[in-house]
């Protein structure tokens, strides 16, 4: 995976919830394009119109916890989201990320030397992220993950398999 | 020239000694009653519009919390809270969760000889114990909340005489539907429908409010039976007493009579999407069902209960069909347990739900999809009524919905009911 | 050196004779469940990753439950898109509103001690009550077992939490979990095994023990286990004898061990809006609350029914407020109404639902607006979980919860035990 | 007085129910506003987007039977409807209409005459509708004297707050 690049930062805290990510309600909507305008309704429902392609959310501990929903990565990753960079995540959420493409990156001091709106650059090859004078090693992501991720998830490596 | 019993409750309600069809007077009400489907909008105009502050009676406004129960959105739950805080603050008696407002209101309220008015369309029910009951809109239901005053116009009366006895497998359900297919969905229009007749004289509440509930499927302003010691009986094992016992006199005046003998009535069925569109379950065809519902306050009390629950017994629904049971009101539902009958449903598969308005009113539980039926208790099978637009809804007694959900299918219950 | 039971499942599962923590490896699935409102997801991926044949039919089940009964107008087709995927692909197993997915899977015996189970819920971590290796995916991932019958895992390693002691009056397993819960915190066990066991835990009924394991995943973990023994195997229908290995050994390695003195625990609520904000009731006596909800997966069974009915018999719950109780499968509801314990709910002014999720999962079944306070038995109290963000939900056993519903505000359900 | 009103018609079959005006999952959305959207939602989704502020609405037989929901009449104002012609008005939709306001007007024989869009004139103080596409011209049933008056007031609200 081509590993450089830049994004914005939009702050979320600990523990968020993958009811927060998505509420239960928007669940049965017919597609992930009808849902993402629902993207943390319940805490910021204002983030869905300001998130742009590319963008970074930076959280704290245990970002994704609650549900095995898989709509709450596959609307960040319709959302074009550059990265996710929190401090830990959970286990499902964990693997539904990869399974759709969306990288997610973990660090425990960034989340508090940054605030939103800052720029912060990615440098995937050396695990690290950049935020002005600062630089913040990240957890090295194993080669097949971010395989996955550049092929757009699990989806595309079953079809490859199946021969399709 | 004499009176029917509808006219003399509007006499006595008015003040007056007589009164005659198209006179319009100002009467006042014994009760008025809303639920959850109109009173968001009741309570904005009391306080913005009308800036009242009192309610006329606070022992005679009557708030009921049963058309979505339980809410299914924060907005509906908005609506609950507001009728809440509205019934607390005028001390008026409150319900929510405790059955259909109309079955509520014939336990706990209604006499003979009484005029009440709700916001509900399905306030004419109470015409199966004597009362004069005509449902109204919220802007009507706010000012006699208010005032305790309504003004009406006296309708025309419609008499219908019923004779003979039930076949098995054939309810009062049925004859309300054969009725309603005869004269039209119109064929009331504005007027009182006045049933009576031995049959009628036998009835049991429960039968006689079938009746009255759907009168207003034909355009009537209110549905009558003649209260007698059946109703006597009923109101006073339930402590209350009557106001008023009227009887239509021999020569009051009736725009029209119809004569109807049960020994001939067999099942009947109302097809999409008119009420009035009513044919015997022998001339149905095939026709495949998604789901049945037992219910509403129309269908939905321990008689018909009853009689689902024979034909379920021991048996079980087909695994594609979802069979919703909402007895009308808890005491309804505290019956039925104790006659074993819940336990019946939950094991042939059918879910039984709190006592609401569920799926007749079709914005809270057993909604359906596009292009799916649904055969009914409920009071009305009006295009997108229970969900999609594009969905059907036939009518039909609980005894033939039964039937339907064993087989997928409409299914005459004859021969299934002892 | 020994195996803890979550890494003896596995080396049963895969035939291998030693594995450690942190190890990758594919496992046989023994067993998947899909629900209702994730089906149609699962069915899209699997086509779209080219599979045409389910691995094995027989080993599939799905439950309807999240959206039953249908509320809203769109909710219909998860069941007409399951119900063609199923007869299509001759999967028999399919309950359409017999109860919640995770008391159907233990009840009817599609999941038994030792084997290997997924589901498209969290909450899947509830059967390691019986002894399974059951944890919760996305519908990615399901897709692909549909395909092919494995799926990768990580042996996890395990926190063992030794529970001995007789609960003291008014404390249930509800109690046990969430004072864990708030101990270790919301990613506590992130990605762990988490094993309940000691003479508490070996007193607590099936039902009980599935309360533990079933919030395992709001610590984060991978699955909540605690050994079979003759209860399990009696309601599990199995021999026993065959089963004896599955318990953790004497030496097994775990990563950290948490010593419980359970006479010392007392009633605890968890407050707004996370599982491990966790306050003794005691504490929180006098919240007003507008709405109760007994039910879920959770504490929907015959015993939650039951201890309600005690604390409600005669009684009435207070004005202007709800309780909404929801059976956690059919026969529950069955039993319950044949034992009289829903007449007494129902006497007491409850509000008795189908069996199914309801509230929980918050698309229906007492949803409530703005500045309302739910106090509930279910396993999240998530911002907006149960609709306005504007709302309050606290967590508690069956018999808070009922106790709370009697005054409109919480209590001390010590007082009626 | 009422204002003689001019508009195009929209024209309805028979029964035309309280369910197909506004169904019921919309009733208790908070007001009017938030529900006008949906008017007529079941027989033209694209009613409310197009229609324009003094059309008026012309019905068969039945027109509005079902429910008591006033919010039949009032989606209908809401989007700006300058009355209801119809043969014949299910009683509660008839009462609901006038104690808001919104005129509804028995005729018979006008319905045959009229095809959709037809700009159609209706004085309800005289009793006359004009269909002035096709240039005929019907009379309409008197409404009684009580009924007019509360029209009049502009609805029950302000009729009472009159008193």
């Amino acid at each position: 995976m081509n590993g450089n690049f830049t994004g914005r930062v939009w702050k979320l805290g600990d523990d968020i919830d993958t009811d927060i990510i998505i509420p239960t309600q928007f669940l049965a909507l017919k597609s992930v394009e009808d849902m993402k305008r629902y993207v943390f309704y319940p805490l910021r429902p204002e983030l869905a119109e300001l998130i742009q392609p590319g963008d970074i959310i930076v959280a704290g501990k245990n970002f994704g916890c609650g549900s095995s929903r898989e709509q709450a990565p596959e609307i960040l990753a319709a959302l074009r989201v550059g990265c996710i960079i929190a401090k830990s995540y959970a286990r499902i959420f964990y693997r539904n990320a990869f399974n759709n493409g969306l990288l997610l990156l973990e660090n425990n001091e960034l989340y508090d030397s940054c605030s939103e709106g800052d720029q912060v650059s990615v440098d995937l090859k050396n695990s690290q992220v950049v935020l002005g004078e600062k630089t913040f090693q990240v957890a090295s992501i194993p080669e097949d993950l971010l395989q996955m991720v550049e092929a757009g998830g699990l989806v595309p490596f079953m079809r490859k398999r199946n021969g399709k | 020239m004499g009176m029917t019993i509808g006219e003399k409750i509007l006499a006595m309600a008015s003040g007056k000694e007589v009164v005659r069809p198209g006179e319009i007077i100002t009467a006042k009400v014994d009760l008025c009653m809303s639920n959850d489907g109109t009173t968001h909008l009741n309570i904005d105009i009391f306080e913005n519009q009308l800036h009242a502050e009192k309610v006329f009676d606070p022992e005679k406004v009557i708030f009921i919390v049963d058309h979505n129960v339980p809410s299914e959105s924060a907005k509906t739950a908005q609506v609950h809270k507001k009728m809440r805080i509205f019934a607390q603050k005028h001390n008026i008696p409150f319900y929510e969760g405790t059955g259909v407002c109309h079955q509520i209101m014939i336990e706990d309220f209604i006499v003979p000889g009484q005029l009440v008015i709700a916001a509900d369309s399905h306030t004419c029910s109470y015409g199966g114990l004597g009362a004069f009951g005509t449902g109204v809109g919220c802007t009507d239901f706010t000012s006699v909340m208010n005032t305790g005053e309504i003004w009406l116009m006296v309708p025309e009366s419609l008499k219908f005489v019923i004779e003979g006895n039930f076949k098995p497998g054939v309810y009062a359900r049925d004859l309300i539907l054969k009725i309603i297919g005869d004269i039209g969905a119109n064929g009331a229009n504005y007027k009182i429908m006045e049933f009576g007749g031995s049959a009628v004289k036998n009835f049991t509440i429960d039968d006689r409010v079938v009746l009255c509930n759907m009168a207003v499927e034909a355009g009537a302003k209110s549905g009558l039976v003649e209260p007698d010691e059946i109703a006597i009986e009923y109101v006073e094992s339930r402590g209350r007493k009557a106001k008023h016992l009227y009887k239509s006199d021999e020569d009051a005046v009736y725009e029209n009579t119809y004569h109807y003998n049960l020994d001939e009535l067999e099942p009947m069925i109302a097809i999409p999407h008119c009420v009035d569109d009513v044919v015997p379950v022998t001339q149905i065809g095939e026709v495949k069902i998604d789901q049945g519902f037992i219910g509403s306050c129309n269908n939905g009390r321990i008689e018909e209960l009853r009689a689902a629950a024979q034909i379920l017994q021991g048996k079980k629904i087909n695994p594609y069909v979802k069979l919703l049971i909402s007895p009308a009101s808890k005491a309804v539902y505290l019956q039925a347990l104790a006659e074993g009958l819940i336990d019946i449903f939950v094991e042939c598969g059918a879910m039984v739900l709190n006592p609401n308005c569920s799926v007749c009113w079709g914005s809270c539980q057993g909604v359906i999809g596009e292009g799916e039926t649904l055969i009914s208790t409920g009071t009305r099978n009006f295009k997108g009524r229970a969900g999609h637009p594009n969905s059907s809804i036939y009518l039909a007694s609980a005894a033939t919905v039964a039937a339907s959900a064993l087989t997928g299918k409409i299914t005459d219950p004859r021969g299934q009911v002892l | 050196m020994g195996y803890t039971l979550t890494e003896k499942i596995i080396m049963r599962n895969t035939g291998r004779d030693s594995i450690t923590p942190g190890e990758l490896l594919n496992v046989n699935v023994d067993k998947v469940m899909v629900h209702d409102i994730f089906a149609p997801f699962v069915i899209e991926k699997f086509r779209e990753m080219g599979f045409e044949k389910v691995w094995n039919p027989d080993r599939i089940v799905f439950v309807y439950d999240h959206l039953v009964p249908t509320s809203f107008i769109e909710d219909f087709r998860h069941h007409k898109i399951a119900d063609a995927f199923a007869a299509e692909q001759n999967i028999k197993a399919v309950h359409r509103a017999d109860g919640v997915c995770h008391q159907l899977m233990p009840e009817l015996r599609y999941v038994v001690p030792g084997q290997v189970v997924f589901g498209t819920d969290s909450h899947t971590t509830t059967y390691g009550a019986i002894g399974a290796f059951s944890t919760g995916i996305g519908y990615t991932e399901m897709a692909a077992i549909f395909g092919t019958g494995e799926l990768w895992i990580k042996v996890p390693p395990t926190l063992k939490f030794n529970i001995k002691g007789d609960l003291p009056k008014g404390v249930f397993a509800k109690d046990i979990i969430l004072r864990i819960l708030g101990d270790i915190g919301a990613d506590g066990a992130t990605y762990k095994a988490m094993e309940f066991a000691g003479s508490t835990v070996e007193g607590l009924s099936i039902s009980s023990r599935m309360t533990l394991s079933n919030m395992a995943v709001e610590a984060g973990a991978k699955v909540g286990v605690i050994a079979p023994d003759e209860k399990t195997f009696a309601f599990s229908g199995v021999e026993g004898s065959r089963l004896q290995d599955l318990r953790s050994d004497s030496d097994a390695t775990y990563e950290k061990v948490f010593e419980y003195d359970a006479t010392t625990f007392k009633p605890v609520v968890a407050c707004p809006s996370n599982v491990d904000n966790i306050s003794d009731v005691e504490e929180m006596v006098g919240t007003r609350i507008d709405q109760g909800f007994i039910g879920s997966c959770t504490n929907g069974r015959l015993e939650d029914l039951e201890i309600a009915a005690r604390i409600l018999k005669g009684r009435k719950i207070a004005p202007f407020t709800k309780l909404i109780v929801t059976p956690a499968s059919r026969s529950i509801y069955a039993e319950a109404a044949k034992a009289g314990i829903i007449g007494i709910l129902v006497e007491a002014g409850a509000i008795m639902n189908p069996p199914a999720c309801g509230l929980c999962c918050g698309r229906s079944g007492g949803i409530v607006s703005d500045g309302e306070r739910v106090i509930a038995t279910n396993n999240r109290n998530f911002l907006g979980r149960m609709g306005s963000p504007k709302s309050e939900i606290f967590l508690a056993s069956p018999a808070t919860v009922a106790a709370a519903a009697l005054e409109g505000k919480i209590v001390d359900p010590r007082k009626y035990l | 007085m009422i204002k003689v009103m001019t508009g195009k018609a929209w024209k309805f079959g028979n029964d035309v129910d309280t369910d197909q005006i506004i169904p019921s999952q919309y009733l208790l959305l908070p007001n009017v506003e938030e529900m006008k959207q949906y008017t007529f939602e079941p027989l033209d989704k694209d009613f409310a987007s197009t229609v324009c502020p003094g059309d008026i609405i012309v019905g068969g037989e039945n027109f509005g039977s079902g429910s008591s929901r006033e919010q039949a009449p009032l989606v209908l104002k809401a989007l700006g409807i300058s009355g209801v012609v119809a043969k014949s008005f299910a009683r509660i939709f008839f009462r609901n209409a006038i104690n808001i306001g919104l005129p509804v007007v028995i005729c018979k024989e006008v319905y045959d005459s009229v095809e959709q869009q037809d700009t159609l004139e209706i004085d309800v103080q005289k009793g006359t509708i004009k269909n002035i596409t096709k240039d005929k011209n019907f009379a309409s049933t008197k409404l009684p004297a009580h009924v007019m008056d509360i029209l009049e007031a502009g609805g029950l609200i302000d009729f009472l707050n009159q008193k």
